[in-house]
């Protein structure tokens, strides 16, 4: 047992840093650490950085364009990544429509998909949630009716994070009314050209246009854009499941998520010295600095056994809950550090090319509207009271 | 020992609540919210007209000679309605600012303008080095002839945005955090050298930090004796306090009842998601939480008008504790149990998530308070 | 409104304090301040203290020996009572078993057992909780089945609490193995010196003998012995667990453990220094105290209430949460007060006649003891998830 | 990065949790802890004759020579059996006090004694003022001719009652809260004015407080350098505390498991109690407690035997802080959801329950050691 990186992996993390601090763009960085807006572009310019090294589609197997990483070498690479300041990598396309293409789409779908995936030509977005159905997939009602080469699909997609930004989205429809609700789903890839679609924005609380309503009516997708086979779309959507599990705890994010709170609490003054040298502020980070440090083995631990040829299961829930409690705690010490001026909401300051003078200080205005819009990450991607009951159910079989 | 509301009480909380009910819905404020002034100005007619600006003011200002309680039935509805109004700046602060400190000249010319709500004011107090501290003060106040030449920055001046009057707090004397040497003025909205920076707040009011470049007041511009405003400033911070905490209880019942609701209208896997045990329980954290900040809210009103001195200020920081905790987990918990609707901004609900935490960044925040509690606890 | 007391509640509760001056034995008060053992005869000396002041009683009518207080008056007189140290009334004969009788019971019930209630001559217990029916009393076994005059006994009862220093027991049986689970139940009263009633101890974790089982073979119990109708005992049950409602949450007992905990934590040192001027133990101590206060209002809240002539509902419910907490939360604090010195367990400084040295101070020994006793708070008298799902059901509508 | 075994770990641990599992059932703990030394002698030779007494040592000693990662096997099974032998106390970290500050003649004369389990030494560093300070002491070693003469108390000395010798701290010079001065003496356990004041503890263990009234020990009883103790027993502190903490992750699992067997079987309302979702939930947050705590004990293990100095003392202090937590929430919820069974003392369940919180009050409890994390945390 020896619980620190072994040599190779340190000479890895060596190589990754040295890739981060010559190719991540400064000013890329400078708004992911501040917490400022990123633009599209921002996204697209990181993403061929990456493409270019070949280090994009991690996931993925060599042949269609992938690395052959470890489990460690890519937590290796999350960690970097979070503590330079670059952009996550939006999911969508590279990690969650693209391994389902390779493990059940057919050849022709592999080689018109995934070059367009690597290239950043697509943006993906996805289309599971319904105003119905939010942690119960399985209630679903957006229709795909076949007619002759095409299905006809109506309904309504919400919750669909960047979908502003798309020009395809993969959906679960359904196909098969008479069916369990489970086995009637299929899995469709949908161009966002097509005739019908509309996307609405849904501004969130903190102002934020991120997510998304996708409006389906008499949109025509071609037969040929299903994944698998009719009906079994359940079975694809529970193996992506499976697959994205890794990393849902955030500990790189949050790892630089404390770095900048203790950084702020650091310039913050109350009565005239520090606020980070106040016992009880200082206490509170420090609990949260403990916390992390425990939930960072743990995720280790967890990588380790994916290493030893394990699947990550519902540790990975138990996980996730931990460590979105953590990041929302260190959210919440952040908004709470700049006290009154937690306020003031000046949204310019916030934008990409803000070069006003700031009202206090050049990392106040996020923090407030970041603390409300982290309250998302119990809430999506499985509540954590899913999350709870798939680890009673798995785990502890109650 | 008796918590019922006497006849003329119950008479003004239906009054409030009637006018929230029936002119503050979530779509109105959304309106009031982006005009200029980020509020209505006909509402605040509407508050005048009714009487209830002139609530804490004695008669002969004009006043109905209400108190604390008084204040607290009209905060809570204006809570409930996530009203926009700066009543709590001018009508309990800033006038309670002038009244305790002003003379006779300074209350008879101010006061019944502010009861009329003609005028409006706000208190300017904190800096942006300050923290929650009010006497954190370093905007310095110099004689200048008759009056005074103040500069400096005050921070976080909710309603100051609008306020006719500013009531800025300055040191005549005194190292920064020092209580003595802290003055008191009345400082014209329009004077020359005073800028002020204008924003929302994520919450929906608006507010401003005040930039003072030597701006000269008259002599007549102090209020209360030089040097000697900090009791001033802390007695009515209190008052305050005790109003603020009625508006979270406000804001918290309603977020409580659409909580409820949702759970109740909303169907997962076949039944109400308020079937679910955890959830049930979660509900009832939440209800119980409000149970303590209403308890706390109603031992605030009752101490508010109180002499100084530790009990007040214990049960007030007490109270404050407790409504910022409460604000705090009912947020949280609403949106939580919402899901993503919880966290949209076409939703009312997410707007009272986001008043009642901010709620805990002014006039204190809980761990301000736990701390102001534990200096004035017996440890020995 | 006016929430402090007005000045007949002021004059009542200086006379409380005048009669508690004078009437309480000092050695008791010391016993119970200290956390130490009460014996049967202390509790039954403060008791025909109480009666002979006409002040034992507080929830009868006055017909049959009660006073006429308040609900103000009796909460003054539970927050007196406690501050000073007087013991905590053990409810089972006169607050439990005397409301059914009074409420439910036949003319020479109340003639006979009443006075002996008040005298001190009955000690009562309780036999509600069976092995297989905690907090699901409906599913209980003891069977009482009628033969003649008699009702013959079997079964088993536990969690008995002092039924070693009991001569009557009052006991839930089932009547009617046909009904519904909560339809067949009666409420009988029993003799313990029957023939075939065995009171077996259990010793709880902190070695304290405080509850029994009590086993029943073929024990023959007059049929006069039935309180109210055969087969209505779920009523009287129910009716018992609206009428002892008030004071559930415990706020005086807990603010005297506060007083004390405040008192152990300034004798404390640590680094030199009182324990209680530590900023860590000291805002832990502030929280607890402001916590205490707001349910302190709470409960003065319902009281006025039921003064106003509202029945104290499903609110009590949330308050003995609350207070629950509370109250474990303050035992928790004495034990970590006393560092190192909570894990010596010195029995012979609990007992009542100790006067040995004290291995570190006269207060340490009982308090990791209490601690852990003190966890039955949120256990025994429905637990706080039951109380939970009360509110859930009653206020919430859930 | 490897979490695994090597072939040598995994055996041992076999070794260890089998002997636990073959001799230390509940009742079988509850005749030891009735016995006059509170333990059993007989397991003590087992463990001695299986070569678990023999782990931490030098071969040179008679030693197996392992680290950390090896303690912290055997103290988790010893963890899971509720084991009441001072392995702790005498293998661990008296031990590895011996080991580390003493001389070439005392580590050949006891450490091959220690090993092998026929010597039992106990170290007392704790005073009544001191809390788990370790560096507060005021027990004096005055200089007596070639000796020393001690006076003063240590205080609950876990393992003292049955020690053949005692490693007491005492200070030969400067102030009672200075780092220097503190000296470490090796003292027979029926040296003439040594008095013991025995007890058990509320947890099953045995331990006691050292009265030392002028108790006189030659030079060669001095453990280490004149004064300069500190760093050995603020290391070897370090050492217990990876060890104690791999101890409570046993205490926990089993705790863990007994609950998650009683909400299988217990059945309330007709349904085993495991099927109402607050109770599934709450065993969730205890699973995951556990997971952390677990990920803690292995981090300590990892730094354990590493150099001194900041890394290694925070994250001493963080694992501390997790398990007295993770404790202390494990405990109280096992006790909460078993119901009144869960606070009966024939229930092997309740005493699970008092270890875990007891741990909490050996070796510092979560506040002391938080505080430790911050005085450690780069502020500015």
């Amino acid at each position: 047992m020896n619980i620190n990186f072994n040599e190779a992996e340190l000479a890895f993390r060596d190589e990754v840093r040295s890739f981060l601090s010559s190719e991540l763009p400064q000013d890329i960085a400078a708004k992911v650490k501040g917490g400022k807006h990123l633009s599209k572009e921002d996204h697209q310019r990181w993403q061929q950085i990456l493409s270019r090294k070949g280090w994009y589609a991690t996931h993925w197997p060599v042949e269609y364009g992938g690395v052959e990483w470890s489990a460690v070498q890519k937590h290796i690479f999350d960690e970097e990544t979070a503590a330079f300041g670059a952009p996550r990598t939006i999911p969508f396309g590279v990690n969650m429509v693209a391994p389902v293409i390779i493990k059940f789409g057919t050849e022709e779908q592999k080689q018109h998909y995934l070059p367009r995936i690597l290239s950043g030509e697509d943006w993906w977005c996805q289309g599971y949630s319904e105003p119905g159905a939010g942690s119960d997939l399985a209630s679903l009602k957006t229709r795909a009716v076949r007619q002759g080469d095409h299905y006809i699909v109506n309904g309504q997609k919400t919750w669909t994070t960047l979908g502003q930004h798309a020009n395809w989205i993969f959906c679960l429809v359904r196909t098969d009314t008479q069916a369990k609700p489970q086995s009637g789903i299929s899995f469709l890839l949908i161009d966002m050209q097509t005739p019908g679609i509309t996307v609405r924005p849904i501004i969130t609380l903190d102002g934020e246009h991120e997510v998304n309503e996708v409006f389906f009516e008499d949109v025509k997708v071609p037969v040929e854009n299903l994944v698998g086979e009719e009906n079994k779309g359940w079975t694809y959507a529970k193996y992506l499941l499976t697959y994205e599990r890794t990393g849902l705890a955030g500990i790189g994010a949050s790892k630089a998520a404390l770095d900048r709170l203790k950084e702020i609490a650091g310039k913050e003054v109350k009565n005239g010295k520090p606020l980070l040298q106040d016992p009880a502020f200082a206490s509170r980070v420090a609990q949260v600095e403990i916390d992390l440090m425990a939930a960072e083995i743990t995720n280790l631990r967890i990588i380790a056994a994916v290493e030893g040829g394990g699947v990550p299961g519902a540790e990975s829930s138990m996980l996730k809950v931990k460590g979105t409690e953590i990041r929302q705690t260190i959210t919440d010490l952040m908004r709470r550090a700049i006290g009154p001026y937690a306020q003031p909401f000046p949204e310019a300051e916030m934008e990409l090319d803000y070069e006003g003078e700031y009202l206090s200080s050049d990392y106040a205005a996020p923090l407030a509207p970041h603390y409300f819009n982290m309250r998302k990450l119990s809430i999506f991607g499985g509540s954590n009271e899913i999350q709870k009951n798939i680890v009673a159910k798995m785990i502890l079989e109650l | 020992m008796d918590f019922k509301l006497n006849e003329e009480q119950q008479m003004l909380q239906e009054t409030a609540a009637r006018l929230v009910r029936g002119e503050y819905d979530f779509e109105k404020r959304e309106r009031f919210r982006q005009s200029d002034a980020g509020f209505s100005e006909a509402f605040w007619q509407q508050l005048s007209e009714l009487g209830l600006t002139t609530v804490p003011f004695d008669e002969a200002h004009g006043g109905f000679g209400g108190g604390a309680v008084e204040l607290q039935l009209i905060m809570t509805e204006l809570g409930r309605g996530l009203c926009l109004e700066p009543y709590l700046q001018s009508i309990v602060f800033g006038g309670g600012l002038i009244n305790q400190a002003g003379n006779d000249e300074q209350k008879n010319d101010l006061l019944p303008q502010i009861a009329a709500g003609t005028l409006k004011v706000a208190p300017a107090l904190l800096e942006p080095q300050s923290r929650y501290n009010l006497h954190d003060v370093v905007t310095k106040a110099e004689s200048d002839g008759d009056g005074y030449r103040l500069s400096g920055r005050k921070a976080v001046v909710i309603g100051g945005h609008c306020a006719d009057k500013l009531i800025v707090s300055a040191r005549t004397s005194g190292e920064q955090r020092s209580h003595d040497g802290i003055s008191l003025f009345v400082i014209d909205g329009n004077a020359s050298g005073l800028q002020r920076i204008t924003y929302e707040t994520i919450d929906g009011l608006k507010g401003c930090d005040l930039i003072l470049d030597s701006v000269s007041v008259p002599a007549s511009a102090l209020l209360g004796p030089v040097g000697q405003a900090h009791a001033a400033i802390d007695y009515q911070a209190g008052r305050a306090i005790a109003a603020i905490c009625a508006e979270a209880v406000g804001a918290m019942e309603e977020s409580v009842n659409l909580t409820l609701e949702y759970l109740k209208a909303r169907k997962q896997f076949g039944v109400p998601i308020g079937k679910f045990q955890v959830l049930q329980h979660r509900m009832v954290d939440m209800a119980s939480e409000l149970e303590q900040a209403r308890s706390m809210a109603v031992l605030a009103a009752s101490v508010a008008d109180a002499e100084p001195g530790n009990r007040r200020d214990s049960i007030l920081a007490a109270a404050k504790n407790v409504i910022g905790r409460a604000g705090q987990y009912i947020s949280e918990q609403s949106v939580q149990l919402h899901g993503g609707i919880g966290m949209t901004w076409e939703y009312s609900g997410a707007h009272y998530a986001k008043r009642l935490v901010m709620i805990n960044h002014q006039l204190g925040d809980d761990d301000h308070h736990l701390e102001a509690f534990v200096a004035l606890m017996k440890t020995s």
